[in-house]
């Protein structure tokens, strides 16, 4: 079955992230396909780079990049979300003359469309919410 | 026929309350983060009124967690793999937070 | 994008100005207009104050929710559910709404959840 | 005597509730950001029964934001420079988020 | 650092693991002891959760709260107050706490929080 | 009087933030005191350089760091909170390894004892959450 995921918590602040993550693992490991993990609203600081969690927890921004990797997931950032909430890729980072930019790699930062387009095309729609 | 999940407690939001006046007859609820407080034995009269076609479930990852062993009996435990099993079963997830 | 339609529910349930969320779901709901697909908004619990007319947020810095709810016919998104309990619980009539709005109740809700693809909260 | 400030509606979370069961006599009650909801005509039922000597307050600015006219009359509308008197006319001031 | 003192009193009221709150506010706890300030923990609503025993959070990925408030006293962190109407409305009672716990009620609450110079709120 | 703020919530995600820059612009008028504003759990996003909030919106951290400039205030990030969040100063991201870092001057990472020293100074602790 097709599934798309909606994040809306920011990790540590809400269990949200953690949930959602552990619900992808078990989708992968019963072999359904994840068209695409969605994270808006405060969900946007899944994707930043500069998180550091203390060493006895899960680095939850880099779980996700490592199984997105593994597996060739599409894993979306909502760029108006994450921009007011400064999390930027280089593209923004340089459209807003900001001298860096924080954006973990495979994130990518899209539009709303990606999330009704995964809407569209996903036979469940699951949201993961703060 | 729907899952609802629920993730917060009976007081620290409104959600239990919205899902439980929004149910049709065949949905399920399902428990999880927060949400699973609301299988302690002291909320049981949230539930009384449920008609016996909604399937009651929560994340035992969750209840563990917390430490709530005494449990709400109409509430089945089941794992990250059972709440993957359940949003196939159902046609589709409704998220009340 | 391909010809499949699915239809969309966005279950409304916070007040405007305390958090993101009817914002967001605002987004939302002009995004799924955009890819031409059936979309009903729901407005259950505090959200129903989104409803009020008369809003000024200028003096908290914010944007008027009500202006852009006002301009969601112009976007043909025009099915706009409120839960009738949630009105009565705050003392407020349908009157009260200057939005063209369906009073719906519990069984009507749950109807509503049950005859759409996809369900968005907020 | 305390200044309480609550910025939840009465059903967002259960700040006001905490609130009013907490309060001494001589305290005062300020409504800010969406705590101002509950100074809506049909919330008036929760503070019938606090004592006459808890003064009730809440913020213009929040409330001109929401669109809210038509208030029960026993709260009394301030704005920020008036929450700053109020923080100083009391000894401490507690939030209720 | 002056002499001075303050009391400060700590109330906590969500629950465990959704949100940061209980950890936040027991790191400002343990802090405050650093600083050999007076200080009282006031457990109401949802945060009487935080005190039921045998948590073990290994499954969600996050560290034992209730470990951690079994600690407490070893850094002479012992006026624990719990709202005695909380633990009755979650059918608890004082016994499922394995901590050295002061019942309070609504009024017991109001005095405490005039007791104190400085109250945090989680 | 002597007046300290806490801070909890992160900008547009809640309006915690946005009540508390008002309020802190009413206590200057009023010739009040601000010891030190400190920021807390989600609060840490307050001091974040990269977000980029919409033209016609309030640019709260900016409007943080031109009010502390401008009036010598004490703004102080929680390191423990600001560093699991993603929030990092040049001192931090050298230690973590971090090629860039976030952190709006004059806004500065330190430890919980700023909150507590606050509410030991300070007439009143005002605290503004999420």
């Amino acid at each position: 079955m097709i599934f798309s995921i909606v994040v809306t918590g920011a990790p540590y602040s809400s269990q949200a992230a953690d949930s959602a993550l552990r619900y992808c693992k078990s989708l992968l490991k019963l072999e359904h396909q994840i068209h695409r993990i969605f994270f808006y609203a405060d969900g946007v600081h899944n994707a930043s780079e500069l998180a550091v969690p203390p060493q006895d927890e899960t680095n939850i921004p880099s779980e996700w990049a490592q199984l997105a990797e593994q597996h060739k997931l599409d894993i979306v950032v909502c760029i108006a979300a994450a921009v007011r909430r400064g999390v930027l890729d280089e593209n923004e980072a340089g459209r807003y003359e900001k001298s860096s930019h924080n954006l973990t790699l495979p994130f990518v930062l899209s539009g709303l469309g990606q999330l009704v387009e995964a809407g569209i095309v996903s036979d469940r729609v699951v949201t993961f919410g703060a | 026929m729907t899952l609802h999940t629920i993730n917060k407690t009976p007081t620290e939001s409104s959600a239990l309350n919205n899902c439980l006046a929004s149910l049709s007859d065949g949905d399920a609820l399902l428990l999880i983060e927060n949400g699973v407080y609301a299988a302690m034995p002291g909320y049981a009269e949230l539930f009384t009124r449920l008609p016996a076609s909604i399937q009651c479930y929560l994340l035992g990852e969750d209840s563990s967690a917390r430490g709530l062993n005494d449990l709400n009996p109409d509430f089945r435990s089941i794992d990250y793999d059972g709440f993957v099993e359940l949003s196939c079963r159902y046609n589709k997830v409704v998220s009340w937070f | 994008m391909s010809d499949t339609k699915k239809s969309f529910l966005i279950i409304n349930r916070k007040a405007p100005y305390g958090c993101s969320a009817a914002r967001d779901a605002l987004d939302v709901a002009l995004t799924i207009s955009v890819f031409e697909q059936p979309l009903s908004l729901l407005f259950m619990d505090d959200a129903v104050l989104q409803l009020l007319p008369a809003q000024n947020p200028a003096g908290i810095g914010q944007k008027n929710l009500s202006a852009n709810l006002a301009m969601l016919e112009m976007y043909d998104i025009d099915q706009l559910h409120v839960c009738s309990e949630a009105l009565q619980q705050r003392g407020l009539r349908a009157e009260d709404i200057e939005l063209n709005i369906n009073l719906l109740d519990r069984s009507g809700i749950a109807t509503l959840i049950k005859q759409h693809d996809q369900v968005l909260s907020f």
